[in-house]
């Protein structure tokens, strides 16, 4: 045993682990994802099965859709939040963390207002949830979506108030954008794991936008 | 608890103490909630070789758990009402059922049980009056409240139901002759010993989907045995 | 719930900071406590909302009001645990702290939200059980109903109820029953990690459990769901208040899935220790990486579809009421589209821990290691294009039910990988017939009925006679309680050493294994007879001329009760009373997580990260270096530590 | 260390010697059991021969049984010779090394073959005769895509509703009875539905079954060959008496099936006036105690 002991190559113990997190982070995101994914993946199904079947000529007989100017602002401000974001990643990696910063506060209203006028529209819904396979299938979507956009923002509000934080700790590096130590680099996989999620989310309400509201 | 190293015995004694407590646990459960079920009312043999069993099924029972729902009483040799759609009957015996019917009515989910079947003649006297098929669009629109319906002995009983708006409506049970009600009579001879089920085909079970879940799938409201002895 | 920022910042300081005991500590007490506040406040709210719903006056249930209880009752119930106070303090942007795992003495930890996964497995494993025997009673409760075909127990609908619970808690807790307990104690160990990935994920995983089960069973209490495990709309829509027992029940059962499968996959892929590679990982962590996905991917579409119930039931959409434009066969496609990969969730787990097993007490490598992680990939995958086989008598696409067919079978395929690793790795074997190796030639023992009849109700035109049947019923019980819960106890059997530091009675375990494995095959063998002659499943009354049948297998179910009762007593009097410690790694594996410094492991695991330099599985290599250059701290002296209890 | 040295009864050559006599010995039983499996117990198995889906049925699982046996035998004795032959003995180390096989391409690849053929020829097998017979007595959902070469079909619509199966027979004044009675050599279509939750007609003799759905007509289809008794059970869990929803039917000669239907029909004239026109599919009416969604009385159809 002593031989192998002996020629035991150096693991530095904090590397190791501060890379396995890193690759969490990463790992996590795309799971993140995975998990939207088949979520959503459910309601596209029911809508295309309610759809396909149009049981008794109920899927939407009398083409009623929830309120295209609402459903337009709620996916302008969710896109508009996912390019902001984008924008402050440019800016931070070109050493602006304070860009950074004000992007994506802009971001996270543009979030949470999203989420709150799909709240919004679920209390002023022009047809009763039982009327017809269209409303059955709206009325799940929305608080889903609303949902799922509010967790979204919690995220990006943890990697604000984190960047203020610890914001003294990089000072002399050129800010989180550039510098070395492992906190950096763990923001910045944090971070990059949020807006690969959230460009996820951005196509994810495209989609449901045409088919809530175009189609 | 932390800290404390128990002796073998203590911790024998502990681990003893824990199974005991999870069977007095497990019979607590059985016995003080799984086999708990309505009372079973018995109508005795009388003289005659017949017995008669009475019995009025209400919009409201207004006791138990669940007053808001449909369900019968049954009277038993003391004349007392019982909640309950337990009954014990004994073998090849004409049975006289008389039925108060005090709800309201409204279609039949499938118009089928309409016929009377399955008793003395192939009759019920609703009122008096022996029907062999009863038409819910008559009855000056009151529809069907009930169906006694036992399967394995082929009988269906529908019921009319009253007016829902009629002055004297009984709300809550037990009600009384006093207030608007059918008085449904027919009579049935049982067969051989056994434990027949029987329920009603109306979807009374009002607040549930196609009205056929709460009272409809609860021993004791419209879901009953006849238990023939 | 105050926002107590104390134990956080006592475990950055690795963990010496004395540990103060107080009531107001958060613990499953606290835990407890928020959640009935929870409960209080939904059922209010729910009351304020729904209280005047024409279906709620005409049924004296509200539906909302209990959804909104139990929605409450789960964050009041990880707010009195401690659980929301990390996220919170993200919030306020503090950098995220490395865990590192305290080793509080003494018993509080284990009703505690703890960070440890050597805890959470313990909770887990006592969970498990718990959960496992409780549904077991359930089932024995069946079993006496059947006794006779016309005179009754219980009534039809408590029959009914206990027919829900029993499937019901045990298809959704029992996916956890080895990734839960020894999936989470033993994976980072074996990989060579001190470490999880996500170990907050990894405790709330667990802490979904206590309240998944407590409100699941509490719809018995609450006049049940009659509606069975599967819960086909609109039954389950008509059902009464039970029934949202059942979606919450069953939801957080699949949250926890969720938290335990991302923790587990990640924790494989990122914290091998260095030398670790893929072709080195333990079988059971290839089972583990498969089992998790497999999670990920089915979980959510399950929550879909319980979400889509609640709506129906409270919110009046028509999503599954064919008259209003929704469609039954909805659910049936979701719930399958879960519910199938469900199944391989059981059994993935239980190929990982025999093919882990066996190689020890046959000091052999694994026959075919790749075949034997391909065949459980294989199932993961084809777990997912399978589902139809449900509904080959639903009525519904019959043009496709050639296609299901040839999926469904081609699973033959990858679980027969699992029998080839099998037979080659005890061919020329040296086989030990301990205790763990006898429960997992119980699970090919059993497992095999289980696969052979698998054809039987893949083929659509057999199906047309077994489905529903008892056929049936005994065939998933041959997969599931055949092979993963024998793989449950012999795992117990193998890691009670490393977990406790105590060694079992071979004996002891012997006579529960033959009497668990003669008393199950005489259960669930002539259910096959009885299914093929007729009886439906689910139900109370049954035809005469099968009493023969029914009261065997009542009675053999009796006796495999007792035999389980036998290993509770025999197990617990042998961790709590007698105490026999155990010697340094008792069945000479190789593999990493017996190579520590104590049993149980120490809270680091390793002194230092190991550095692997071989596979796990050289046994029949006389030359083999050690897996990997552990240096135990106490190597001539006792393994079995006492201190941390 | 010593060089570890493996014992014969562990060499290649024990190996391949056990090979052998574990595959004559699996040959001569294998062609027994399923020799006894096919001519013995064949003929007894579920669900009988009054139908041709039935015999059909117990084709298949006669076929399947028979293939069953060699794989269970394979595997018993596999495992069964390697335990007996290669476990440790008391006194015996335990620990030492056994042969170091960690995979074999001849055996894996063999395996593989075997195995893929046999699935697949299982569900060439089950698609062939899934297909020929008509669906095999299985629900095809509302418009069939395999039927019997007939269009002379005794039309027997199955409604199941919470909890009992009645009957409509539109060839006979669309009349509707509890009871069920059928001609002998007859093609019989099922149409079945029902009036509330999910059930599942299953005639056991018939080799029928298929779920009964509201809203849906799920049509199957049987040839009745002998007379007899038969047994319709749900089999699709649907609430409290779904333990207790069952009937008992007959074949019978066409003569009396003619006799009996004629009969019913006279009998039941009053209430088939009442019964709404026949149709495939049957939806509750809003008005009523329990009628429509929830007892709400909005009709979406009738509603703007």
């Amino acid at each position: 045993m002593s031989e192998i002991t002996e020629s035991r190559p150096v693991v530095d113990e904090e590397q190791h682990y501060h890379e396995a997190a890193l690759g969490s982070l990463w790992w996590g995101s795309r799971i993140g994802i995975a998990l939207g994914l088949t979520a959503f993946g459910g309601i596209i199904f029911a809508y295309f099965y309610l759809r396909s079947l149009n049981s008794h000529g109920l899927w939407d007989p009398h083409g009623i859709t929830a309120s295209t100017l609402m459903g337009a602002l709620i996916l302008s401000l969710v896109l508009l939040s996912a390019i902001l974001n984008q924008f402050g990643n440019m800016r931070l990696r070109k050493g602006s963390t304070l860009d950074w910063q004000v992007a994506n506060v802009a971001a996270l209203l543009g979030g949470l207002f999203a989420a709150g006028f799909q709240i919004w529209e679920m209390t002023r819904l022009n047809f009763q949830p039982g009327s017809s396979g269209y409303a059955g299938v709206y009325t799940a979507f929305g608080p889903v979506y609303a949902l799922i956009i509010i967790l979204s923002m919690y995220w990006l509000e943890t990697l604000i108030a984190r960047s203020f934080r610890s914001a003294k700790l990089f000072v002399d590096e050129g800010g989180v954008g550039f510098s070395n130590l492992p906190q950096a680099e763990n923001f910045r996989a944090n971070l990059e794991g949020f807006s690969y999620y959230w460009v996820f989310m951005g196509i994810a309400s495209v989609v449901f936008f045409i088919l809530f509201y175009v189609l | 608890m932390k800290g404390v190293r128990l002796s073998k015995g203590a911790r024998a004694g502990a681990l003893l103490f824990g199974f005991a407590a999870l069977i007095g646990l497990l019979i607590f459960a059985v016995a003080g909630y799984l086999r708990t079920s309505p009372p079973t009312v018995s109508v005795g043999a009388s003289s005659s070789g017949s017995v008669n069993l009475v019995m009025q099924t209400d919009g409201a029972v207004g006791v138990g758990p669940h007053p808001s729902w449909v369900g019968y009483f049954v009277q038993d040799a003391s004349g007392a009402w019982h909640q309950t759609t337990l009954i014990q009957l004994p073998q090849n015996t004409d049975v006289h059922v008389t039925l108060y019917e005090y709800d309201s009515g409204g279609n039949l989910r499938n118009s089928a049980w309409s016929k009377i079947e399955g008793t003395a003649g192939g009759v019920a006297y609703i009122n008096g009056t022996a029907e062999s098929v009863v038409n819910p669009n008559t009855n000056t629109g009151n529809g069907i409240a009930h169906t006694f319906n036992v399967p394995a002995l082929g009988i269906n009983v529908p019921m009319y139901g009253v007016s829902g708006s009629a002055k004297n409506f009984c709300s809550t049970g037990p009600c009384n002759t006093s207030q608007a009600h059918n008085t449904i009579t027919f009579s049935f001879h049982t067969g051989g010993a056994g434990i027949f089920r029987w329920q009603c085909f109306v979807p009374c079970g009002l607040g549930y989907l196609e009205g056929n879940g709460g009272p409809m799938q609860n021993l004791g409201y419209m879901a009953g045995f006849l238990k023939v002895v | 719930m105050a926002i107590d920022f104390s134990q956080e910042t006592k475990s950055g300081s690795s963990g010496a900071a004395a540990h103060k005991s107080s009531i107001f500590q958060p613990s499953i007490i606290t835990g407890m406590v928020g959640g009935g506040l929870g409960f209080l406040f939904g059922h209010w709210a729910g009351n304020a909302i729904g209280g005047g719903y024409q279906q709620v006056v005409g049924s004296g249930q509200n539906d909302i009001a209990i959804v909104l209880g139990y929605l409450f009752a789960v964050v009041g119930w990880f707010a009195g645990l401690g659980a929301l106070n990390y996220p919170l303090k993200k919030m306020l942007g503090f950098e995220p702290e490395n865990v590192e795992h305290i080793s509080e003495p003494g018993w509080g930890k284990y009703f505690r939200y703890t960070t440890d996964h050597k805890v959470v497995g313990v909770q887990y494993l006592f969970g498990m059980l718990v959960y496992f025997f409780t549904a077991g009673l359930l089932a024995l409760a069946i079993r006496t109903e059947l006794l006779s075909p016309t005179h009754h127990i219980w009534g039809p609908d408590t029959y009914l109820e206990i027919v829900g619970e029993h499937g019901t808690m045990m298809m959704m807790m029992m996916t956890s029953v080895v990734l839960g307990p020894f999936g989470n104690y033993v994976i980072p160990l074996m990989i060579g990690s001190k470490k999880v990935a996500f170990p907050r994920l990894e405790a709330a995983s667990f802490w979904f459990t206590p309240i998944s089960y407590f409100i699941l069973l509490s719809a018995l209490w609450q006049g049940g769901f009659q509606s069975g495990w599967t819960s086909y709309a609109p039954l389950s829509v008509q059902q009464g208040v039970g029934q949202d027992g059942y979606i919450f029940g069953f939801g957080l059962q699949g949250l926890s899935m969720i938290c335990a499968g991302t923790n587990i996959v990640v924790t494989i892929i990122n914290y091998r220790a260095p030398g670790m590679t893929w072709g080195r990982l333990n079988v059971m962590g290839w089972s583990m990486v498969s089992l998790g996905f497999t999670m990920i991917l089915s979980v959510p579409v399950l929550i879909d579809g319980l979400y889509v119930l609640t709506l129906d039931r409270t919110a009046q959409t028509s999503l599954l009421y064919g008259a209003h434009g929704g469609s039954s066969f909805l659910w049936e496609n979701l719930f399958w589209f879960f519910g199938h990969p469900e199944v391989y969730l059981l059994a993935i787990p239980g190929f990982g821990m025999v093919a882990e097993i066996v190689p020890v007490f046959a000091r052999k490598p694994v026959f075919g290691y790749k075949t034997a992680a391909a065949g459980m990939i294989g199932l993961a995958i084809l777990s997912f294009f399978v589902w139809q086989h449900h509904l080959f008598q639903s009525g519904m696409n019959p043009d496709m039910r050639p296609l299901f067919m040839l999926t469904t079978e081609l699973i033959s395929i990858p679980t027969g990988f699992i029998y080839l690793v099998g037979m080659g790795t005890l061919w020329r074997a040296r086989i030990r017939l301990t205790v763990p190796m006898l429960f997992m030639l119980g699970v090919y023992f059993n497992f095999l009925f289980g696969g052979v009849t698998g054809v039987y109700v893949s083929d659509v035109p057999i199906n047309v006679t077994v489905h529903g049947s008892f056929f049936v019923m005994a065939h998933f019980h041959y997969t599931i309680m055949g092979g993963v819960i024998f793989a449950f106890f012999g795992a117990i059997y193998y890691y009670t050493p490393l977990v406790t530091g105590y060694q079992l009675s071979e004996k002891l375990g012997k006579i529960h294994f033959w009497s668990m494995i003669i008393a199950f095959n005489s259960t669930f063998l002539p259910l096959f007879a009885v299914g093929l002659l007729g009886q439906p499943r689910r139900v109370f009354e049954y035809a005469a001329r099968l009493q023969t049948l029914n009261d065997w297998v009542s009675i053999s179910s009796y006796v495999l009760g007792l035999s389980l009762t036998f290993f509770v007593v025999t197990w617990m009097w042998q961790i709590v009373v007698t105490r026999k410690k155990s010697v340094r790694d008792p069945w000479s594996s190789r593999s990493l997580e017996w190579h520590v410094d104590s049993y149980p492991p120490p809270p680091y695991n390793f002194e230092t990260i190991p550095v692997v330099v071989a596979g796990p599985y050289e046994y029949a290599d006389p030359d083999a270096l050690p897996m990997a250059d552990i240096v135990v701290a106490n190597a001539g002296r006792d393994v079995a530590r006492e201190s941390v209890r | 260390m010593a060089k570890f040295v493996l014992e014969d009864s562990r060499s290649e050559e024990a190996g391949r010697s056990a090979l052998v006599k574990i595959l004559s010995v699996w040959i001569v039983v294998s062609i027994i059991g399923m020799a006894l499996v096919w001519f013995v117990l064949g003929p007894h198995l579920a669900p009988g021969t009054m139908t041709d889906q039935a015999q059909g049925a117990q084709f298949d699982i006669k076929f399947v049984s028979t293939l069953v046996v060699p794989v269970l035998l394979f595997v018993w004795f596999f495992f069964g010779y390697s335990i007996m032959k290669w476990r440790v003995r008391p006194g015996e180390d335990g620990t030492l090394p056994a042969a170091n096989i960690s995979g074999n391409s001849k055996a894996q690849g063999a395996w593989y073959i075997i195995t893929t053929t046999l699935v697949l020829g299982l569900a060439a097998f089950g698609t062939y005769f899934l297909i020929a017979p008509a669906g095999a007595g299985g629900g095809e959902g509302a418009s069939p895509i395999w039927t019997p070469g007939t269009t002379k079909l005794l039309q027997v619509q199955v409604i199941a509703q919470q909890w009992r199966f009645t009957y409509r027979w539109p060839q006979f004044g669309g009349m509707e009875t509890t009871g069920i009675e059928l001609p002998v050599n007859t093609e019989i279509q099922f149409n079945v539905t029902s009036l509330d939750v999910i059930h599942d007609f299953w005639a056991y003799q018939l080799g029928v079954k298929a779920d009964a759905n509201p809203d849906y007509n799920n049509v199957a289809f049987t040839k009745t060959l002998a007379t007899g008794n038969f047994t319709v059970r749900c089999d699709e869990l649907c609430g409290i008496w779904h333990g207790a929803m069952f009937n008992y039917g007959k074949v019978v000669s066409q003569q009396q099936f003619e006799q009996w239907a004629t009969n019913m029909e006279q009998q039941n004239a009053p209430v088939t006036k009442l019964l709404p026109k026949y149709s495939l599919t049957y939806t509750p009416s809003y008005s009523g105690a329990g009628g429509g969604y929830y007892n709400t009385n909005v009709d979406p159809n009738a509603n703007l």
